[in-house]
């Protein structure tokens, strides 16, 4: 991980790992995801690159990984009992800058930088370069493996710290994310969730054309997890399955969420062409005008 | 040479573009031809395959190892399977598929690698390839070509399909300056001289064989004639052309759009140091990954560039025993 | 595969695909199932390298294919519609090479030369030296996914041959296997059966120590494969699951053969020191007399 | 040189077992390290740390992906691991774990590659490795480390557990001759001049260093003084000491127990090409797949003899501008 130069004091509130989900925080995140929609299409529709799909139906998650359950710190980013994230769905990663910049990693000025010759925010998460990143990613399917890894050295050095993975659903037919889940399992790593995008849609259709993934739960309860299956939109859902998974004694848990791909523009929802299309500039403002819509809904 | 080389070239085409019409054409020529993805068909354009034959287009989703296993179960049936995914993967998270069953057991399976080089530029370098032709070519029994714009892929995917084992064909995910006119006819372990000279000798391949041609004419200007080889098949390689040049020239360059290490110029440094030693001076990617960004600015900073070669060719001549004694700072490594 | 030359003449008797199971049949394949043993404890023990646990735990399972099941023909080793065995635990191939000698596909004789120079019968399965071998094995993992795209051609050619992949309990660890199965499952890939030597033991222990694999059934079920569960050192079990497996429609078939790895001598069962052990001169001599005594069983 | 090298080996000592008591004292040493097994501890004799440090050691079953990337995970933690498998396996079935997070992210996993060459020699070439030192070698950033003899894995791998980086540590899993003595002190990245001469270098790694120095001694018989050089670290590369010797003698021969291509030999021929250029001979395992059977048998039949590199000497020695002409066969390939 690339140490917090640059460093700016974070501009978005962070709610303390603990306190209790009143309405106005799950308000105020699930407004927040709506706006980190809106500096991921900037992002995208700037560079005329990126991955715009995956990064929206994850946002309510990652939401409540920074801005509240994780116990990170931007100005000891090798704290070594910081909590761990995995982005294992690495193309995503958009989103992920984004709340790293909002979390106070990175100036939020230097998102526009995504993906720019030189840049510090690379086309897939590269931890040597990103403050804040604690993996490489890109080629699917790492996450879980590594995540196991993390949560051992936790053990053995009696912290506790925990560790998020976050997988997409098409990123289930990769062979190691099983090899993991069973490692995971043998040493039932209650120490570490594992947070699945299902959104339904992978690179080139959705997963029921190229690959059906149902029964999603029972796979993963054959493999020795403990399975939460919640909407993955739901700010307040969300809070609860990692608190649950928090208290999980003897095995790794798993929280199937359920999400829309491009969540929040209508065009884009649930539509593999969105996976990495590039907006036109009318497509662009009409997808800002739903995103802040959307934003509006949640406001006070 | 003029209906070797186009001079100037005429435009550009993609070349994932001209893979998928190739494929489908192939498709048409040759009933046992099989078309296999591993959910990434939209972007190498093997969906046209997919769109023409879909009885013959196979999806296993995001699995690579498995891809290849499949398609050497296919291949056990008497198919011609076609295996689609980018080059990393096959050159990475599937090798051991490839090593066992294509390069060691021979199954007659072809490996369309997509985005090869650094050629998904912004995708960084988790995507980018620059050690492909290195691993592939560390395999007995593999076959390793790569075309350098879209009238070799057309010309070389049939001989790709037609060849008996396994081959790594590498391909570029951009649109590429079109250099080849009618009369160039590859052919699978033939290299192809494209302009003569006897200063020193410019091997290139795949997209820095436009770039190596450039750089040719430019010392041209200054009077120094680099002939320019194109070297599309890396394995098996034309070990009688390059000691020739070597021979003829004195002095050789290898420009490739890969790691300096184990590719092409290791192919070409491996052949001299057994046969006929000669200054070599390797364009590539030094040892390094590289970044996000467009794709001719990374060519550019990671060094393929047509000063790269220019330099390259001149202190390889400047090492030739007959040159004037300079001293010149070794940079291997 | 390379070509049948040195044929001989099938030594042991083939039990017509589709005749009934009697009881006389039952009682000679589970006695040749010893006599088996017995043939590869020699070439172990001959060539002082080998593998003879998962050897012995698969022996009855190989003698109902290739002395009943499989429509093959040594004579014809290339026939395009013959059935296919892939042997994905490579590492016991000391049986599959006796059988394939027992059938006809080469001289028994030639089975003394197992693992030495210039030998046709390499230290793992090697298709271009081995008649009767359709694909590598060795390093584990490759069956299921080698075995859809066998049953894939087949389909293509609308042929009725049918593919038959053989894998190690330990051998469940490898991601692969679980890409393999979900292509398997989303192609209703029918004419493929994956057999489970399901004996407990990997190579270094159990696989309870080193890496559990239950609930077995229910991990192969929610991948979507109807799952059958036998006692794989009873042949009228195995060769009824066989047919079973034969008339399923739309699903690809896994049984799971509970085995015991070194089956027939009292000291090698259940043991990982048998994995790859090689018998002293005494170890030998009490083997060879408790299968010859296991054989006995089964004479008439 | 006497205490450097022991003339007569004094005996033979099982790699394999000397690797795993190293390891043992390693981790009395380090607190840090974690060892990593794929199911064949029993095998590589990493059981050996299991048994004295359960605590420490992760089983992750046959699984060698995931072993890499649990590894990683560990790194995080700042843990320093060190996972074992079979060679073939970390450079095939796991490689794109190696790359993606040991050569570009920097992950400080150790890879201790047990069976490697042809040293698992009755499992015959799908566990045989002779492409992994041109695998591992084109990624940026790898350490690329061959011990020859039992001492040197004992002096060599608190370096491997120190090194700031991914190192790939190529493990022998038979009884080799014991060649080096107590001033042997080998460094990562320096090659070791094992004896003396100005006819030709032969450069080795391990299990041909000693095959090298009984050649180098039968050509001393001729009269022919060969120099021998160890290259334990085959990346990063001591370029100085192979330029020294180009320079100095003016014929290389390189000895591994690998394929020619890509590896040692490939190594050295680069550097030679953009440095140096002198005639090179590779002995090595000639681009093939091999067979099951005696370890020693294989060596020999494959041409890893001292017969093999006695001949390569006199190939490079005659081909030397300075010595009689004579017609030589190309052998590249
Ligand atoms: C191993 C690997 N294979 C293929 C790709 C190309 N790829 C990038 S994203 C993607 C689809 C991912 O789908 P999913 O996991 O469902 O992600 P999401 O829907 O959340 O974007 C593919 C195939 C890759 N990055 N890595
Ligand atoms: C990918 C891979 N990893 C490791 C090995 C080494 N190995 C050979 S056999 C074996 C154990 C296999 O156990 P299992 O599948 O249960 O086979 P069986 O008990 O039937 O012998 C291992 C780890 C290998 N051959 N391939
Ligand atoms: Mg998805
Ligand atoms: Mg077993």
């Amino acid at each position: 991980m690339a140490s917090t130069n640059n460093r700016v004091a974070p501009a978005a509130r962070v709610y303390a790992f603990g306190m209790c989900h009143s309405a106005e925080m799950i308000a105020d995140l699930s407004r927040r995801a709506y706006e980190y929609r809106a500096q991921v299409l900037r992002m995208v529709y700037g560079r005329k690159s990126g991955h715009i799909g995956g990064a929206f139906s994850i946002a309510e998650i990652l939401c409540c990984l920074y801005f509240h359950q994780m116990r990170v710190d931007p100005a000891r980013a090798e704290w070594p009992d910081r909590d761990r994230l995995v982005f294992s769905k690495g193309h995503a990663c958009a989103m992920l800058y984004t709340m790293l910049a909002h979390r106070g990693y990175f100036p939020v000025e230097e998102l526009e930088t995504f993906r720019a010759l030189d840049s510090r925010l690379q086309g897939h998460p590269e931890p040597a370069k990103t403050p804040g990143i604690e993996a490489a990613a890109g080629p699917l399917g790492h996450g879980v493996a590594i995540g196991v890894g993390m949560a051992l050295a936790a053990r053995m050095e009696k912290s506790k710290r925990r560790t998020y993975v976050v997988l997409g659903d098409g990123e289930l037919n990769s062979g190691v994310i099983w090899e993991g889940a069973m490692v995971a399992a043998k040493y039932g790593l209650d120490n570490l969730t594992v947070i699945v995008d299902y959104n339904g849609v992978q690179q080139s259709g959705t997963t029921q054309q190229i690959m059906p993934t149902e029964p999603i739960a029972a796979k993963w309860a054959s493999f020795n997890w403990h399975v939460i299956e919640i909407h993955g939109h739901n700010v307040a859902e969300i809070l609860t399955a990692l608190d649950t998974a928090h208290e999980m004694h003897g095995r790794p848990v798993v929280i199937i969420a359920r999400t829309t791909k491009g969540k929040g523009v209508s065009f884009m929802e649930n539509s593999p062409a969105w996976h990495g299309g590039v907006p036109t500039g009318e497509q662009f403002q009409k997808a800002l005008a739903e995103l802040e819509e959307g934003a509006r809904q949640w406001s006070a | 040479m003029e209906r070797l080389i186009l001079n100037p070239s005429p435009g550009v085409t993609l070349m994932r573009k001209a893979y998928g019409e190739a494929l489908v054409e192939l498709g048409h020529a040759r009933e046992d031809v099989v078309v296999l993805s591993a959910d990434v068909q939209s972007s190498d354009f093997s969906c046209m395959f997919e769109a023409a034959f879909p009885e013959r287009f196979i999806n296993v989703g995001i699995a690579e190892p498995a891809l290849v296993d499949v398609a050497v179960g296919l291949a056990n049936g008497g198919k011609v399977p076609i295996a689609n995914t980018f080059g990393f993967l096959f050159a990475t998270r599937a090798l051991e598929m490839v090593r066992t069953h294509l390069a060691f057991s021979g199954a007659n399976v072809k490996l369309a690698a997509a985005y090869a080089g650094l050629s998904d530029s912004f995708d960084g370098p988790t995507h980018q390839t620059i050690a492909d032709l290195a691993i592939l070519r560390s395999l007995p029994n593999m076959a390793v070509v790569v075309p350098a714009d879209a009238r070799a892929v057309r010309r070389l995917l049939p001989q790709v399909a037609a060849w008996n084992g396994p081959v790594y064909f590498r391909l570029c995910r951009n649109e590429l300056p079109d250099i080849f006119g009618e009369d160039y006819q590859p052919e699978i372990g033939k290299a192809v001289m494209l302009m003569p000279g006897q200063d020193a000798t410019i091997i290139a391949c795949g997209v820095m064989v436009g770039i190596a041609l450039e750089a040719a004419r430019r010392l041209a200007q200054e009077g120094i004639h680099a002939r320019v080889v194109e070297i599309h098949t890396i394995k098996p390689l034309d070990t009688e052309m390059v000691v020739h040049c070597a021979r003829e020239t004195g002095a050789l360059v290898t420009a490739e759009e890969h790691s300096i290490v184990g590719g092409l110029g290791g192919a070409v440094a491996e052949c001299l140091g057994e046969s006929y030693p000669v200054p070599l001076e390797r364009v590539g990617v030094r040892d390094t990954f590289t970044e996000s960004g467009p794709y001719e600015d990374l060519l550019r900073k990671y060094g393929l560039s047509s000063d790269a070669i220019v330099d390259a060719t001149r202190r390889a001549m400047a090492r030739k025993p007959s040159a004037a004694p300079i001293e010149v700072q070794s940079m291997c490594g």
